[in-house]
């Protein structure tokens, strides 16, 4: 087996377990399972599929994709989409919601992130982060001091362990992101434009 | 860029934020809660004729009432939290309705969605406790589980079950004229409510 | 009065500055002298500068915070303090107290309903004897001597929106 | 590695930085008109209706802050370019993005009628009692927040490029050679000073974007009731580390125009690097000195606040001010107005610094702060320092250095009257007399009539400044 088909089996297999098996009702018991677990494994298959895609497929979506600019714009909007309070609790209502909300994760979350992170410009790249770091810190305010529940089918109290838990995620990304920028230590480059690839910016970090 | 991907980011873009203004009604409804009482108000939605029995053993529906207006709200007698601020709030509901004249025209009714617990007698305590006057204000219950299951999927509510506290449920008052929701209030908006009822009555 | 020792000890600190700018000033463009033994003269009397200013920051810093200002809020009133509740909105203040006197340690306890003010308390000479900040969801509790009798101004001293300027009240304080 | 290897400066890269001077030379002229307009005001010689002086007043306040950062930006950009490898698509994107701003926050201010000061102190955003509404406080917050992105990207570029070179942010603050005993060559003052810079403006930013879109959330939506200390604290920490900055950029100019004056060498030194990595933390761990009379904030924060007020004194005196001071002593230094605008901008810094740090002290603060004398502390310091440094650096730029005789004129008449203006109000402060009231009672309104009469002279002569970089643009250097 390659290394493109083992990563396509575990990626197949862990869609599997997340949304098959009973771990998917377990995932979405509580919002912050929903939210910083399953949510997150979705995007993370998708990413799966997306290394594991054929090189001559790959190269025919890049010239879709310059720079990685629409590629990311799927992702963003795909994962802005789904943190509506609105369609999270749809997902649990409906099951048509329930399989576009997988299945969008997976297709339009996960594969475009991991065709796009890589063209992107470290600029974007960094914005890129630094958005998703200050999303985690609104949502995780906003979460933490509504006075009403944001999803019908969850408990206040677990809505403001969301809150929490997007904080100290947003926290600990920021320290994770930060550490190799100031203590890594990439080869310097020769000229111009050629960034280094950098540690830090492995496609699974955001 | 080039010409393929820049159309890809425009039609990215144009999709992308359709999405979020649709999914959103406009950039107004990001709850479900939100979206169940707009979509009320854009298509009033009929109740199907279930079976309820009140606290004196009269049978009644929803669908159907003598009555020019119903004000619903669901409820469950042990509750310790929500219930009983909008028990509270239904009573000066009342007196607000009684003083203006409109008591006789509007009916008020609290079901229950505990039938395990809130028999026919658990019922006439609880409006009791609330000074409710009947038979202007009636508390019910469904004679058939799925019905009420039924029911609350209907209405969109979500009932959790909640170790400490009993239940948990998005609490509202639901306006019907002629078996219909006409809107959904936020059980804080009892003034909102009460005025959308003047509204009604005086056309 | 404290305001005019602030006043004295920042002109003279400044002066202190300006007269070694001026000194340079004055000095650079002479004809220019080698720099490397320039810079060692230099770089000792910086030193030397570097353990005064520390040893002056740290003899200023232990003796100014020996007595804070938070002891009220943090519920040390003392026993014989007349209490009153101040409340800041767009743009009055409601005093629960308004007649004082001569002598009488009153503790504001601050705060506000709508936005952010501030509450300074002014003595008859309108020089500012005391102020904090009136937050919603907070209070805060400034101490205040009335050591003679006249008329304190309270004024708000935190921007609050268009008539943040009229927001003047007074109380009185007696013989 | 760290050579100076100045590529030339041609092309959009030099329009860009002839863009951004030219644009902030103009923005000061006419920010302090503004600021003249609120002392005629306050000195009753014209007659402002409060909600207009207001807006003056905001406008005032996010004009200069927002320029500073603009202006401060070029000067980095400029110098920095010449050791790492800078985008300049990504300069020209900050500036699209600032005017952009700039625009929703004039029409938020003077079509929306927001008035509710740069610092947007929540939750007077929401609460203007008619006199502004949602679309008014809406546009201004909007457009901070696109100036915002503006300068994320710039910072990122700068990260982006400094790492490419230097392999990580702690060698380009010097850390090998700081902590490591490496006897490497350090790097050049302008990478250290940008490395600063970039890491405490993306952290302010960041506290920035996500108290603004909060804030904006809760004008749209009430019942989101944010914390108002907890708001106030981000929102400070934002403010503060972006006005700082500014400096910390401008600063670079003097770093490399005076060794080139003077023909000695700024040596970076373990002193120079531990300073600066040292203000790296200071900058952002002192702004709780806004908050001292927050008597609900936690004891050791307030104090923490106070001993970060003095600790920050000490790179600036010690190391830069030092160091100006050395380096021009019997140097032979020919007086050209570059030369004396930045060594005037040198002593404004250090002596704007004195106000800051005795206001920073607790005993002090309690009945100082919120007085004129803060904003004698901030014009001190960035009328005779930031902004000399600046008009020093376009001097430089325009290389129309040589002295004419209006330009002596115009700077004597700036440096007296730049004092002079700010000791105004430090005299002001110690009577007492509060900050931003649009009417004074009738025993402080001499003061500001004092204050008007010298501020007019310090316009006229920033407005020389102005015109004489202006006319002279097609001169620009090109290295």
């Amino acid at each position: 087996m390659s290394k493109n088909q083992r990563l396509a089996a575990v990626s197949s297999g862990l869609l599997i377990l997340i949304t098959l098996t009973p771990v998917a009702s377990q995932l979405t018991s509580t919002m912050r399972g929903h939210v910083l677990l399953q949510i997150p494994l979705l995007v993370a298959v998708g990413i799966g599929f997306g290394r594991s895609l054929a090189p001559h497929l790959v190269r025919f979506l890049n010239r879709w994709n310059a720079m990685g600019i629409p590629g990311i714009l799927i992702t963003i909007f795909t994962i802005a989409f789904w943190m509506i309070p609105r369609w999270i609790d749809a997902s649990l209502t409906n099951t048509s919601v329930e399989w576009i909300k997988h299945s969008s994760l997976v297709l339009l979350g996960g594969i475009p992130l991991a065709l796009s992170w890589e063209r992107l410009y470290p600029v974007a790249r960094g914005a890129v982060k630094i958005e998703f770091l200050s999303m985690l810190f609104r949502l995780g305010w906003l979460y933490l001091i509504s006075p009403d529940r944001f999803c019908n089918s969850y408990l206040l109290e677990d809505q403001i362990w969301l809150g929490w838990g997007m904080i100290i995620i947003g926290m600990a990304l920021t320290l994770t992101w930060l550490v190799p920028v100031f203590f890594g230590e990439y080869a310097p480059a020769e000229t111009g434009h050629s960034s280094p690839k950098n540690p830090n910016e492995a496609p699974n970090a955001a | 860029m080039n010409g393929s991907s820049t159309i890809a980011t425009i039609v990215i873009l144009a999709i992308g934020l359709s999405a979020l203004t649709v999914g959103t009604n406009g950039w107004s409804t990001w709850t479900a809660e939100a979206a169940r009482r707009q979509a009320v108000v854009e298509r009033p939605r009929p109740l199907p004729a279930y079976q309820l029995l009140d606290s004196r053993g009269e049978s009644l529906t929803l669908a159907q009432s003598e009555r020019d207006l119903t004000v619903v709200d669901l409820i469950y007698t042990q509750c310790p939290t929500v219930c009983l601020a909008m028990g509270a709030q239904f009573r000066q509901l009342q007196s607000e309705l009684a003083t203006a004249g409109l008591l006789e025209r509007v009916e008020l009714l609290s079901v229950t969605f505990d039938p395990a617990n809130d028999d026919q007698s658990t019922l006439s305590d609880y409006l009791r406790r609330f000074g409710a006057v009947e038979p202007h204000w009636r508390a019910a219950r469904f004679q058939d589980n799925d019905e009420l299951a039924a029911s609350l999927t209907d209405l969109g509510v979500i009932v959790i079950p909640e170790q400490s506290m009993g239940f948990v449920h998005n609490a509202a008052y639901y306006l019907i004229e002629n078996g219909r929701v006409i809107e959904i209030f936020d059980i804080e908006a009892r003034t909102d409510l009460f005025e959308a009822i003047r509204a009604r009555l005086a056309t | 009065m404290i305001q005019g020792a602030v006043f004295l000890v920042s002109a003279i600190l400044m002066l202190v500055v300006a007269a070694t700018f001026i000194f340079v000033a004055l000095n650079a463009s002479k004809k220019a002298v080698a720099y490397p033994p320039l810079l060692e003269k230099s770089y000792s009397m910086r030193a030397k500068f570097f353990w005064v200013l520390s040893i002056a920051g740290i003899l200023i810093l232990v003796v100014t915070t020996l007595d804070l200002p938070y002891a009220a809020t943090r519920g040390d009133v003392p026993g014989n303090a007349k209490l009153v509740d101040v409340d800041g909105r767009q743009w009055f203040w409601n005093i629960s107290q308004t007649e004082f006197e001569k002598g009488d340690v009153v503790v504001f306890s601050v705060t506000a309903s709508d936005v952010t003010h501030g509450l300074g308390i002014y003595g008859p000479n309108l020089r500012m004897l005391n102020q904090t900040q009136a937050m919603p969801g907070y209070s805060n509790a400034l101490e205040v001597t009335f050591g003679e009798p006249g008329e304190y101004k309270l004024m708000c001293m935190e921007y609050c929106g268009l008539a943040h300027h009229a927001m003047v009240t007074a109380v009185t304080v007696s013989e | 590695m760290t050579t100076s290897t100045p590529s030339p400066l041609t092309g959009s890269a030099r329009a860009g930085i002839l863009t951004y001077m030219g644009i902030s030379a103009l923005v000061y002229v006419l920010m302090m008109s503004l600021g003249l307009v609120m002392r005629l005001t306050q000195a009753t010689w014209l007659d402002l209706p409060p909600n207009l002086f207001y807006e003056v007043m905001t406008a005032h306040g996010a004009g200069m802050v927002g320029i500073s950062g603009l202006a401060g930006s070029g000067v980095i950009w400029y110098f920095l370019r010449r050791y790492v490898d800078l985008s300049t698509g990504i300069l020209w994107a900050n500036l699209t993005f600032f005017l952009t701003g700039v625009v929703l926050i004039l029409g938020g201010i003077f079509l929306g009628g927001y008035a509710g000061g740069w610092t947007f102190l929540f939750p007077l955003p929401a609460k203007g009692l008619g006199a502004w509404g949602v679309p008014g406080a809406a546009s201004f917050l909007i457009g901070l927040l696109l100036i915002g992105v503006g300068f994320l990207l710039l910072y990122l570029d700068f990260a982006r490029a400094i790492i490419a070179k230097y392999g990580s942010l702690g060698n380009s603050l010097g850390w090998p050679q700081l902590f490591g005993g490496s006897t490497d060559e350090s790097p050049p003052a302008a990478v250290i000073a940008a490395t600063m810079v970039l890491i405490v403006n993306i952290a302010g930013i960041l506290a920035g974007a996500v108290v603004l879109v909060l804030i904006l959330v809760n004008l749209f939506m009430p019942e989101f009731a944010l914390d108002p200390l907890l708001t106030k604290n981000l929102t400070y920490f934002f403010g503060h580390v972006f006005i700082n900055a500014t400096i910390y950029q401008a600063v670079v100019a003097v770093y490399e125009i005076l060794p080139e004056y003077t023909k000695r060498p700024w040596k970076v030194n373990k002193v120079f690097l531990a300073a600066w990595t040292a203000s790296t933390v200071m900058v952002m761990a002192v702004y709780p000195h806004h908050l001292l009379l927050d008597f609900a904030m936690p004891t050791w924060a307030l104090v923490m606040g106070q001993i970060f007020s003095y600790l920050g004194g000490f790179p600036i005196l010690v190391v830069t001010g030092w160091g100006a001071l050395t380096i021009v002593h019997r140097s032979g230094i020919e007086w050209d107005m570059a030369a004396r605008l930045l060594f005037l901008s040198i002593f404004g810094w250090c002596v704007g610094v004195v106000p800051a740090v005795i206001d920073g002290t607790i005993a002090v603060n309690q009945v100082m702060h919120n007085t004129m004398w803060v904003p004698g502390h901030f014009h001190m310091y960035l009328i005779v320092g930031l902004v000399a440094m600046l008009f020093g650096f376009m001097y430089y730029l325009s290389n129309q250095s040589k002295r004419t005789g209006i330009d002596k004129v115009a700077f004597w008449l700036y440096l007296v009257a730049g004092v002079a203006f700010s000791f105004g109000f430090l005299t002001s402060g110690m009577n007492s007399i509060p900050r931003r009231w649009a009417v004074h009672l009738p025993e402080w309104v001499s003061f500001s009539q004092s204050s008007s009469a010298i501020a007019a002279v310090v316009a006229l002569a920033a407005l020389v400044f102005a015109l004489r970089f202006l006319t002279s643009l097609k001169h620009a250097r090109t290295t």
